[in-house]
């Protein structure tokens, strides 16, 4: 679906508005109700006992006492939910991070499970269940796993990618390459160089609701699963395949979802639950701990990378290049790639080159966190632009101003860009008060651009028009912020009709079509192209019914303003019949009236966004203060502008936590040791300052309404930007994310002592 | 007859190719085609590739029209958050 | 193990109940009774997604035994709204959007209820600390703070 | 496992030293309650300390306060006079946890929870407090010091129980202040941290020094020399810079997930030398 140039430069009538959101009363009275929240009339209580050990054989496992204790109605192991991938490499390793089977590959990896009528049974059942491990020697550190004689975590994994195929396993499970030009001869004409590496430690998604499910499988064949997920069709797709079902007779219904940003895209927790409920044939509810979801749960890369960049005097820039290394935990993934892709995007290369190698280590499979990998990536490219900004005597907005990308660019991954917003969120920074305010001492000021693709995918919507002219839609994907309220206020621009009038859901698996998950900044972008098409196809029976009642050609009947209108002059005696009009008689005109659509959401629309911080820093502690936060990000069309800086202020004060305390911690026995809220220290309060956010509106070409994706973006700049300014602010370059104080104050003693 | 570009994974499969020259009318004639040129593909196109088309990605819509002369690069199917 | 007769008022209706000894009050709450609007997001007292008001000192219900609530007296986020008018700071909430995935949002309208009985009249550097307790990942805090701020100045006038 | 509520110390003493299995003390439940959800302790038998008279208490008396062992840390700051006499030991009191663990923690449980991080013990050893211990064989007060004798570890005898912290009567132009470090402003525990209780003559020149650090040894460390480098002087650089110096010195800290060696004696340094300014201008120095 194309831009709609009826819609460049109109006032919208209810896109752009701020109504309160559809499920906003439940959530602030206690009634929504999230995954723990459900339960079913003889539910258990299931528990998963999870491996100590960060790298171990497994032997044996004996459940037998555990089975025979009173209450216990069922145990399972990897044996209760065999192997039926059939060759699927990628859905073999999700089932094999849902229950070990050979071996244990992390901290926290599930090999057993129970179901018992209480929760303190389950946990004594655990303690019953006797595993025999072998030891095995870890490796938790990503340039450690790479390096030879690295303990070897699937010895079936051989790089891909080497113009040899190799002659022995690897804990690198592929090496990818993007880039155009010369780079060698781009590094010839540069006055300038920079060559930096860096680090960034492991972090959690954080989402403060815990996986929680609630699993009932039939004896006929069929099952329920309730589930708080960014995507509960594909929870279907992938618990129906590894459980041997088939998707129809599963039903999976969405919860209200207590955050997932990109956590909830992975089953972890509920093929087990089903797995225990069919083996106990009575319900099963699931909660993960909070030390289960930081040991077993979704984090993202831990990396390594290494920036050079060259420019001439003039400021503009010859060369890019970059290695990037990113752990995926013990399974082969994909996220050194997409940190390759997105490194340099932002700007203009004549060029580029980079290379990405995923590195398999004794940590939870890596899941996608919000623009997974791109944070890192422009962690450290964007530090060596500010450095070599500073070489070259620029000033730092000035110097990315002219080496940004812009329509018509070569990006840096490959394809040329249509138009996009960099250069107008870098000239909009520019010109931000923020810019010029005054820094006081120990303050520095730190700025960064990021770039995320956003993506679309297959959308299912159902648009019902009622008997008294209200409206409900269905929609397919998972409400993570508010996007409930921006589709209804999608359906009520088109249909012509109050905000008030539409109410939006979120069906389950069983009542809509399918759907891919809520991710790749796509929720409102996706559904609301369909919510348009739905309601256009709505609008097309509201003008044949019209049409009939009047007895007149349906060609002569328009919609505008939530009526349908007879359109020419012999009909100017009709009076134009309301929505609600047609509806109230659509029993005697044809029946209910609806409008459906299913469409592959295609085309959204890459965007980018520039963050300004300051920072202030104890020079006799390392430790930070965040004193002011700006966001400027393109939007191409903010539905309900209050979601959108909602999602630009959410995505900045992660970015925040991130780089500032957030980190996986392993000890030497490669063991977590801060699974917990209380030392994986994500940013409260009053850490933080207002988040100030500046929307722009680059229309994007592909969507009617100019929609791109928003949710993602938003946490690309923050690690860069902060970056920058606690080195402006401490005088010493920071190389290693998060900069807890520390490191910082290592930094600083080590300057002061050159 | 469209120009089609690679990525570096994709490339090693075609022989080292960065750019192939198709002649398909949209995607799904492309992958088709490519398929037959390519068997090593197919199992790249059964997991995802995605299409670039004069700078726009789709993942999905194998309906989509190759305009003549536009600039088609292949990518790999990502993931978000 | 023997179970604990516990009599007690939540919202100021009496409820009588059984649970055993190592049965923490966020268990009781929302297993036991059906209250289910406060929620566990650690179990550890860290995040603040479980908070009520227990004898008019803002807790963690998941670090209070069921069994202590003898004779007490607890106030839920089930308890804010007076039948179908809300309470202002859940009003301002919804006006500011200050609730995303919404999981936190009744530890913080508990949390915020407690901060404004005992001030009035917050700076928002007394707000944040007083709402350092209750994590929000969605947010970034911004409308939190700016729904109980509104809040405050109407609660004021009122 | 049973629960139980006694309405007198000897009846809590009685149930404790009777006790066949492992039995705890609950008081705020703050630190008990998290290590029961961890599986930490399987306590046969808790006894909820709650209802028991007086407890609950902030008495002044002449020799100075005693805190009862059930009073919230959120109590502290609202009696005026406790906060006035000893605005370090309330402030220090203040920082555990969140307002929510506010409402439940207490200093006597902050004390025998027996972490080396503890945030009231350093300000409490500095203030020089003494715990009240009742146990099967009477009642005793030792210096609060002497409780903790490792991370975990008390020195209480089965049955004992911390019936109050006594806190000094106040000397003419004294002050105390506690400072700790955390990465964060709000919900950490103690990285290293720092309280001094200072008492001035007349000119400003400090007669009694009490310097005490947290999270720098497997206990809480009463820091006698870095008293000696402060009194008989004024507050003058040389005494901050000695008194840093010491301090850092002092520290056998570890290195963990919370900070490093070397990152412990330098923070421990620059606290205490921030803290005992503090507290001297709260002695009314100049």
């Amino acid at each position: 679906m194309n831009f709609d140039p009826r819609f460049s430069g109109r006032q919208f009538k209810s896109v752009g508005t701020r109504p309160i959101r559809p499920d906003g009363v439940d959530k602030v009275t206690g009634r929504a109700r999230y995954g723990a929240d459900f339960s079913m009339a003889g539910q258990l209580v299931g528990r998963v006992l999870r491996s100590p050990h960060a790298h171990a054989r497994i032997r044996g496992i004996d459940t037998s006492k555990a089975e025979q204790l009173p209450g216990v109605k069922a145990v399972i192991t990897a044996a209760d939910l065999p192997d039926l991938t059939n060759g699927d490499a990628a859905m073999f390793d999700i089932l094999d991070n849902c229950m070990a089977r050979t071996k244990a590959l992390y901290d926290g990896h599930a090999v057993a499970a129970v179901a018992a009528v209480d929760a303190r049974t389950a946990r004594q059942a655990l303690k019953l269940i006797e595993v025999d491990y072998e030891i095995l020697p870890h490796v938790t550190d990503v340039d450690e796993a790479m390096q030879h004689g690295a303990p070897l975590i699937n010895d079936a994994i051989f790089t891909e990618g080497l113009e040899e195929k190799p002659v022995k396993p690897s804990n690198v499970s592929k090496r990818t390459q993007y880039g155009h030009g010369d780079v060698h001869e781009g590094f010839g004409q540069a006055d300038f160089i920079v060559e930096r590496s860096f680090k960034t430690e492991q972090t959690h998604q954080g989402y403060i609701e815990p996986h929680a499910c609630v699993a009932n499988v039939s004896s006929d064949g069929t099952a329920d699963l309730w589930v708080c997920t960014q995507g509960h069709f594909v929870y279907r797709q992938h618990c129906a395949q590894l459980l041997g079902m088939e998707a129809s007779k599963l039903r999976v219904t969405s919860s209200e979802i207590g955050g997932g940003f990109g956590g909830k895209t992975h089953v972890w927790a509920e093929p087990v639950a089903l797995a225990l409920s069919r083996k106990a044939g009575r319900p099963v509810k699931l909660v993960m701990t909070r030390d289960e979801v930081f040991r077993a749960s979704g984090p993202t890369s831990a990396t390594s990378i290494d920036v050079k960049i060259g420019a001439r005097k003039d400021g503009t820039i010859t060369a890019a290049e970059a290695t990037l290394r990113y752990t995926s935990g013990p399974y082969a993934g994909m996220w050194a790639e997409i940190g390759a892709m997105t490194a340099f995007a932002c700007y203009r290369l004549d060029n580029v080159k980079t290379v990405g190698y995923e590195v398999l280590v004794n940590r939870p499979k890596t899941a996608a966190y919000r623009a997974p990998s791109a944070p890192m990536a422009a962690f450290a490219v964007e530090s060596a632009v500010d450095e070599l900004a500073k070489e070259l005597g620029m000033d730092a907005v000035e110097f990315r101003i002219k080496n940004a990308a812009q329509e018509g660019t070569r990006s840096s991954y490959g394809p040329v860009y249509g138009p996009i917003g960099i250069g107008p969120t870098l000239e909009a920074a520019k010109d931000h008060p923020h810019m010029k305010a005054p820094l006081g001492k120990n303050q520095g000021r730190g700025m960064a651009c990021g770039f995320w693709f956003n993506f679309g995918g297959q959308t299912c919507t159902d648009l019902n028009i009622g008997m008294d002219g209200s409206v409900s839609l269905a929609v397919g994907t998972v409400d993570v912020g508010g996007s409930r309220a921006s589709l209804s206020l999608v359906a009520a621009e088109e249909l012509g009709i109050d905000y008030s009038q539409v109410k939006a859901i979120v069906a389950d698996t069983s009542s809509l079509g399918y759907n891919d998950m809520t991710d790749g900044s796509r929720g409102t972008f996706s559904s609301s192209m369909a919510t348009i098409s739905a309601a256009r196809n709505a609008i097309k029976i509201l003008r044949e019914r019209a049409a009939q009642t009047w007895d007149i050609p349906v060609d002569d009947v328009v919609w505008e303003k939530g009526h349908a209108i007879a359109r020419g002059e012999k009909y100017g005696n009709l009076a134009a019949l309301s929505l609600k009009e047609i509806a109230a008689a659509s029993g005697k005109t044809g029946g209910p009236i609806a409008g459906h659509s299913e469409l592959v959401a295609d085309g959204a629309g890459v965007s980018f966004a520039t963050h300004i911080c300051d920072i202030e820093v104890d020079p006799e502690t390392g430790s930070t203060r965040v004193i002011r936060y700006t966001v400027v990000q393109d939007a191409g069309k903010a539905v309900h502008p209050t979601y959108v800086e909602g999602q630009y202020q959410g995505g900045a004060a992660q970015g925040i936590g991130w780089a500032l305390n957030e980190e996986y911690i392993y000890g030497k026995d490669g063991r977590l040791q801060n699974a917990g809220f209380l030392d994986y220290r994500i940013p409260v309060c009053s850490d933080l300052p207002m988040i100030d956010t500046q929307i722009l509106e680059i229309p994007n070409p592909n969507h009617p309404y100019g929609v791109r994706g928003v949710g993602e973006t938003s946490i690309v700049p923050p690690l860069a930007a902060i970056a920058n300014a606690v080195s402006n602010a401490a005088g010493v370059r920071m190389t290693h994310i998060p900069m807890s104080p520390p490191r910082i104050l290592a930094a600083i003693e080590a300057e002061r002592e050159g | 007859m469209v120009e089609v570009t690679l990525w570096g994974a994709l490339g090693q499969l075609a022989g080292g190719k960065t750019k192939v020259e198709i002649e398909a009318k949209d995607i799904r004639e492309l992958f088709r085609k490519l398929a037959e040129q390519y068997p090593a593909f197919e199992p790249w196109i059964d997991k995802g590739i995605a299409v670039a088309i004069d700078g726009t990605i789709y993942r999905d819509t194998w309906s989509k029209e190759l305009p003549q002369g536009a600039e088609i690069f292949l990518l790999p199917r990502l993931a978000g958050g | 193990m023997a179970g604990v007769a516990v009599s007690t008022t939540i919202n100021g209706d009496n409820y009588e109940y059984l649970c055993q000894p190592d049965e923490t009050l966020l268990d009781v709450l929302r297993d036991r009774l059906g209250l289910t609007g406060a929620k566990e997001g650690c179990g550890t007292g860290d995040c603040g997604a479980c908070s009520v008001i227990l004898d008019n000192r803002l807790v963690c219900s998941c670090l209070v035994l069921g069994a202590e609530a003898e004779g007490r007296t607890i106030e839920t986020v089930e308890g804010m709204a007076q039948g179908d008018q809300l309470h202002t700071l859940q009003q301002k909430f919804l006006e500011h959007a200050a609730l995303q995935c919404g999981i936190c949002t009744p530890g913080f309208l508990i949390a915020a209820k407690d901060l404004l009985a005992k001030n009035p009249d917050p700076s928002e550097e007394e707000i944040r600390f007083g709402l350092a307790g209750n994590l929000c990942r969605c947010t970034g805090y911004d409308k939190i703070v700016r729904a109980v701020q509104d809040a405050a100045t109407v609660m004021k006038g009122a | 496992m049973r629960y139980i509520r006694p309405l007198s110390i000897e009846d809590a003493v009685g149930q404790l030293a009777g006790a066949a299995g492992p039995a705890a003390i609950l008081a705020g439940g703050s630190d008990l309650l998290v290590r029961m959800k961890g599986g930490f302790v399987e306590p046969d038998l808790i006894v909820d300390i709650k209802l028991i008279d007086g407890l609950s208490e902030i008495r002044e008396t002449a020799e100075g306060f005693s805190v009862g062992a059930t009073v919230p840390c959120a109590a502290l700051r609202e009696n005026a006079p406790l906060k006035k006499a000893w605005p370090g030991v309330v402030e220090a009191a203040s920082l555990i946890g969140s307002k929510q663990v506010q409402g439940r923690c207490t200093m006597a449980g902050n004390l025998c929870n027996a972490s080396p991080a503890a945030d009231s013990v350093p300000a409490l050893v500095a203030a020089g407090a003494q715990a009240l211990i009742v146990g099967p064989g009477g009642k005793r007060t030792i210096p609060v010091e002497a409780v903790p004798t490792g991370p975990g570890k008390t020195s209480l005898a089965r049955g004992e129980i911390v019936e109050a912290i006594l806190l000094p009567k106040r000397a003419a132009r004294s002050g105390d202040a506690y400072l700790r470090f955390i990465p964060r402003t709000e919900m950490d525990i103690a990285v290293v941290s720092a309280g001094v209780n200072l008492t001035l003559d007349e000119q400003g020149v400090v007669t009694a020094a009490r310097v005490a650090l947290g999270a720098a040894a497997p206990t809480v460390l009463l820091v006698e020399e870095a008293a000696e480098a402060l009194i008989g002087r004024k507050l003058d650089e040389a005494a901050l810079e000695r008194l840093a110096t010491v301090c850092a010195g002092a520290c056998r800290p570890i290195d963990d997930k919370r900070g490093t060696i070397e990152f412990r004696r330098k923070v421990a340094g620059v606290l205490a030398r921030r803290a005992a300014i503090t507290a001297y201008e709260r002695a009314g120095g100049k």
